[in-house]
């Protein structure tokens, strides 16, 4: 599918450069991906087109195969390419759970068949794809899962509720763990894909405290799954699933980073408290206090580059697993800070007398909390630090 | 807990019964998905006045009980507890100890009697912008032949939306920032020229920016001494401050005996998470905040009792305290919740947004923090 | 032994203000209390007569009985003489192990002749004891306890090691766990005394990171210790153990409460960095950190208040649980703060270049270092409030 | 841990090797038992010279290696682990830097190539008071003829006791505080009216007041352009506060590394206390900051290699960084090791004092804290 065959990067990038300045819409120059809304994506032409041509290319997703519709160039091309749309002012139309999350697992795991079959239409971004995996009552604790599928010859008939089903209500397909063996608890999960639209399946949205609903519950009564849609073998789900969750946890600690939208603490707090005759913000216990939060941001985009450096070249990088636990740390103090700022502008909710950047505010804030909750809470999380990198003994007692 | 008098443990022991059974946390989020204009229950607040509870600071002469602040604290404690919203803070507490503390005879006798019987609701207008700085004060009380007229707006006014009378800090001399030249005056809800702009919290609380074009006074509006206002809001200020510190103590109490009963009952990788030693120190450390924020709000409620000199400074400790408490547990309750804790269907959402709207209001931890150490002289 | 029979309070308040009017040396008044340090006491002759005269009324132990030379009145009579001894500036002169800790628990649980031997000389301040509970290799943990005592006839024979035996080095008798029983564990263990000077009895003080050596580490070997100094039954120490260490912990959290020579934080600070125009310390990061201190230390003292009034009116305090962590937090916070005020002096050790305060400020830190460690760790503290008073479960994996 | 050139990782293998095997914190304890005057070992100072480590700043015209900054790191970390007292960052960094900045040809071919061998203990002396303000700078420098006198006193002047040769900032114009008006002076050691004070710091270290009393010196002895030295100071400063929480890393990395080990053998409650998942949260939170730390630390170092314009702000950064963390995971030492740790005999106060005096030297969190916002614009 890439019209490169050579080693030569050089050539590679000229040629991604020639190709982006022909293809990129010079309308999406610059801006920030208007595409990821969590809805249903409404495209400009301009929007569409690109999308389009992205598909055709595999860029979206340059290192898959191009036997499956990606790229199919080399770690240090996709590099190159990434670089190129970096200074091309575009962006990767493609997005979502399929692209970062099942994709990579599939092309490790699946059968020839299940590949050919569900790839191509993510690299074309054709396909939404939702995970099924936490249930009610069971949280980051997989192993007691209770969703059952019973083998009825060429099918499972699926029975259970999952939860926090994020984009449910908007997706097509999903990836899903169900048990296929009560006697075993890990050893009798299975990962299956189904359709969304299977009579049976059904999704409600939750509301969250920040009064978003990016999650659902979903039942699953008497869905009927194909066997040809078991992915890897029967009671081998578990093995999967921590492959697929490996992807997950990268995404979640970038959520540190402050969008390109929001104001710095110290750019709105001059706006809210104003300076001193020397300069300085005119509260000086706020003024330490944001002055420490950018100190700590600053000390997680260099250990965050670190990393990136150190797993570039090879070397193992302990520095990868604090990652979570020092972000999100640092983007909820961040988002608290930012309300004391604001003071009582700080706990709007809607409506008349409040700015837009106010509201959003407090809703960032809210939304905050889960960032220490999902994806390897942070107790989880200083579980893994103290025992697979400190290798401390199993806690016991206390 | 601090020793009560009889009289005190029954108010105690009704409150408590009062909120828990007839009044939980149900009640209000009923309120909230009501959309209740006024950010609280007219039916509960009347219930509570019949209970005599809008008059606890105020005189028997004047319709209340005079039972005192100690009294009040522990219906605002068990009221917080269940996130109740009413007027009485911003009226029992707020603006009737200003009137008690600053008014005349005929002040107190036309206004005192009906805030006790709840017909009232009453409020402080202090604030003008978000930020709670009683001495930046923009608006201004002109002369205007035998009285005043009142130009600019107050920002986030408790009650604001349904109060029926308003105390409003004004300028009558000096340059906002200046602690000289703040008058006080009493400005009733229906004056000509005064309009309002309800403000949607996030805790739900009534709340409204309100806007003086012209409000033409009497002489007789004027609370205290002309000019010297400051003080005696100060005074009122720190007296809301201690009764909201009281109502933020309830709210964290409930909040964190929640999370504990979830830590008992809630079940993770084959264990109670209760069993969790990170968890239990992370609880112990909370029990120790909350037993030591209790300390300090009773303390302040009974200097303010007591006439102590003390009580300024206690109440900034209170309030500072009971903030960085509140923020702690309701942040630990979502934590510890998990992702049940962040759905809008737990309550745990609603002791956060409370506690952050409950911080910004009267003062933060950082404002007195610096209050403390002025009154400390360093 | 006491003069006062009646019940009558305020009779007896006059009786113990003439008393103290008559005997208590007016050249002693107001200052603190110069008898406590911890080495071998030496004595002005004023300070040997109240010492005397207290021995000879029993007042240094008011609610002991009268029988064992002690002041024999009730606890609203003690608190009353208490409060006469601070109006007129008086103090105890007696202190140490024994009065606070041994002397209780002997008139609980020890035999006739015990008390008739060992709790006149408490009272009087006549003999130093020190305790011999902790061994090197079981800190906290004292059911580990290794040291042996053989059963030979009309006595025990006493091996082992014991550590952090506070003021061994000047200690006259040591009260001492020892096992008696290898088979169980804490039913194995028993309660002795013995007198330091018995043969096969030897201290070595240890020097600690602040310089002083308050604790020594002591060596038993073939030490003779009469049957008749067995406290209680035989395989009985634990239980009597526990009951002691209840009298130890509440000393400890006083421990947060500066001492008089002390300077409050703020009053150094307006030395060692100043004030700026508006009155307030130079450095507002500082300046607000110092604030929360004293916060904390305001809001430790109301608790400390409201735990005693609370358990004076009978009623169970809650808040006696956490006095210990969080007046140890607060009063290493203070030290370390204490530290930052003086910068560079706030690290001398001894001589040129440092006034006494500076180093005190060091070596203060330093020493307060052990205040979250011994009577109870901060740990252990953090266990007992999340089991006993919050009812969490027992630990037992994560 | 940066990627290293192959130059680099042999230079901190040698080091790491010399440092645990030749000198490991009982070496440092030995010196400190003996009372040595200079605060450090010179035999073992002698050594490092040997191997080249005092060059590592210095161009190789003037006997140096021109390593760089990050090289000179591994060196600070590696000896900061085990506690290594020696001139290594008074003289091989902070005076070295500051000639090398802005030294004349001549001074730099006079001064650096002794320094590069060791041979001269060079240091900056810059505070007059307890606390770093290196623009408090009231010492002053009187014209005298053709050159200068010195009058006034500095304060805890690193390696004061033993150096060869003292950068001395002095005031020839404005009053303290003002950061025009300051000249660098090199002043050797042995000159007519300097005395020293030796100072006995809880760390060990050699320290001393040095008095100057109309010290006389020629035009040459001037280092930059009179009158403008602070702007000097303040980057040599930054490339010895670089160095300074490289050495505070490694400590810090070997603290945390003994407690974990410690929390692997201990038994308590028959149980290893490493068990414990209160303790296993906070070393995974000790972790979290070393590594935090160590990307700061590493950053800034590759900085001021690059020349880039952002090591101020990251100088701060990182001296703040580590100086918390140094204090985390110290106290944290003592504490996890109970009695053992409050023992003289036991390693854990040497380093609790050692993170002290490191945090108050060339600034400590809050200096940098308002530093970084200053030089952020807020």
């Amino acid at each position: 599918m890439t019209d490169v065959a050579a080693d030569d990067l050089d050539a590679f990038r000229g040629e991604a450069c020639a190709w982006l300045a022909e293809n990129f819409p010079a309308s999406l120059r610059g801006g920030q991906d208007p595409t990821r809304a969590p809805g249903p994506q409404v495209l400009t032409p301009d929007q569409t087109l690109w999308k389009q041509r992205m598909a055709d290319k595999g860029w979206a997703t340059p290192t898959w195969p191009a036997a499956y519709g990606g790229g199919g160039l080399s770690a240090a091309q996709a590099r190159a390419l990434q670089q190129e749309m970096d200074r091309t002012g575009a962006y990767n139309p493609m997005y979502g759970m399929g692209l970062m999350m099942l994709g990579p697992t599939l092309l490790e795991v699946a059968s020839e068949a299940q590949k050919a079959r569900h790839i191509p239409p993510i690299v074309r971004g054709e396909v939404r794809w939702c995970q099924g995996f936490s249930e009610p009552g069971a949280g980051s604790d997989l192993a007691s899962l209770a969703t059952r599928a019973e083998d009825r010859g060429d099918h499972f008939l699926v029975n259970g509720q999952k939860t926090w089903t994020s984009g449910g209500q908007y997706a097509d397909w999903c990836f899903c763990l169900v048990r296929t063996d009560t006697a075993r608890k890990h050893a009798g999960i299975s990962f299956v894909l189904f359709d969304m639209k299977t009579p049976g399946v059904e999704v409600r949205p939750m509301k969250l405290i920040s009064g978003a609903s990016p999650f659902c519950e979903t039942f699953l009564t008497d869905v009927v799954v194909p066997k040809e849609n078991l992915v890897g073998p029967l009671n081998g789900g578990w093995d999967i699933a921590k492959r697929l969750l490996q992807h997950e946890r990268t995404g979640i600690s970038g959520n540190a980073k402050p969008a390109a939208a929001d104001v710095p603490l110290a750019e709105l707090a001059k706006r809210y408290v104003g300076l001193d005759a020397a300069g300085r913000l005119a509260e000086p216990d706020l003024r330490a206090r944001i002055a420490a939060n950018d100190m700590a941001a600053h000390a997680f985009q260099l250990t965050a580059e670190r990393v990136l450096k150190e797993t570039k070249s090879g070397s193992p990088s302990a520095g990868s697993s604090i990652l979570k636990n020092a972000g999100t740390r640092m983007g909820q103090e961040r988002d608290e800070l930012r309300l004391e700022i604001l003071g009582m502008a700080g706990i709007g909710w809607e409506g008349e007398g409040f700015e837009d950047g106010e509201l959003r505010a407090v809703r960032t804030w809210l939304a905050g909390k889960a960032t220490t909750i999902y994806g390897g809470s942070q107790e989880v999380q200083s579980n893994i630090i103290s025992k697979r990198i400190l290798g401390l003994p199993e806690s016991t007692q206390g | 807990m601090a020793i009560l008098t009889e009289e005190q443990a029954m108010l105690r022991d009704m409150a408590k019964g009062w909120a828990q059974e007839k009044n939980p946390v149900a009640a209000f989020r009923r309120m909230r998905d009501s959309g209740a204009p006024l950010g609280y229950d007219p039916v509960a607040w009347r219930e509570m006045a019949q209970m005599g509870w809008a008059g606890v600071l105020i005189p028997e002469d004047h319709g209340g009980s005079d039972f005192g602040y100690l009294s009040m604290g522990l219906l605002l404690e068990e009221t917080g507890r269940t996130l109740t919203a009413s007027p009485l803070l911003a009226s029992a507490v707020a603006a009737a100890s200003t009137l008690r503390l600053g008014g005349s005879d005929a002040q107190k006798a036309k206004w005192l009697p009906t805030i006790a019987a709840g017909e009232t609701v009453a409020t402080l207008a202090v604030d003008e912008g978000p930020r709670h700085a009683p001495g930046q004060v923009a608006l201004r009380a002109e002369r205007a032949g035998d009285g005043y007229r009142l130009f600019g707006a107050k920002r986030f006014v408790l009650e604001g939306e349904g109060a029926d009378l308003l105390i409003v800090s004004a300028r009558t001399a000096g340059d906002p920032g200046d602690l000289e030249g703040i008058t006080l005056f009493l400005v009733p809800g229906d004056a000509a020229g005064l309009t309002r702009a309800r403000l949607s919290l996030a805790d739900c609380r009534g709340a409204a920016d309100v806007f003086f074009d012209g409000v033409a006074l009497g002489d007789d509006a004027v609370l205290g001494t002309p000019g010297e206002g400051f003080a005696l809001l100060d005074k009122a200020l720190d007296r809301a401050r201690a009764g909201l510190a009281a109502e933020m103590l309830g709210a964290a109490s409930q909040a964190f005996e929640a999370t504990v009963d979830y830590l008992k009952t809630r079940v993770q990788f084959g264990q109670l998470i209760g069993s969790f030693q990170a968890l239990q120190h992370r609880a112990g450390r909370m029990f120790m905040e909350l037993e030591l924020t209790r300390s300090t709000v009773e303390a302040t409620l009974a200097a303010i009792d007591a006439g102590s000199p003390d009580a300024p400074l206690l109440a900034s400790l209170a309030k500072a305290k009971a903030g960085e408490t509140f923020n702690l547990v309701s942040n630990e309750m979502v934590q510890m919740h998990g992702g049940i804790g962040m759905t809008d269907a737990h309550d745990a959402g609603l002791y956060l947004k409370r506690a952050r709207a409950a911080e910004a209001t009267f003062g933060g931890q950082a404002f007195h923090r610096d209050r403390y150490a002025r009154l400390k002289g360093y």
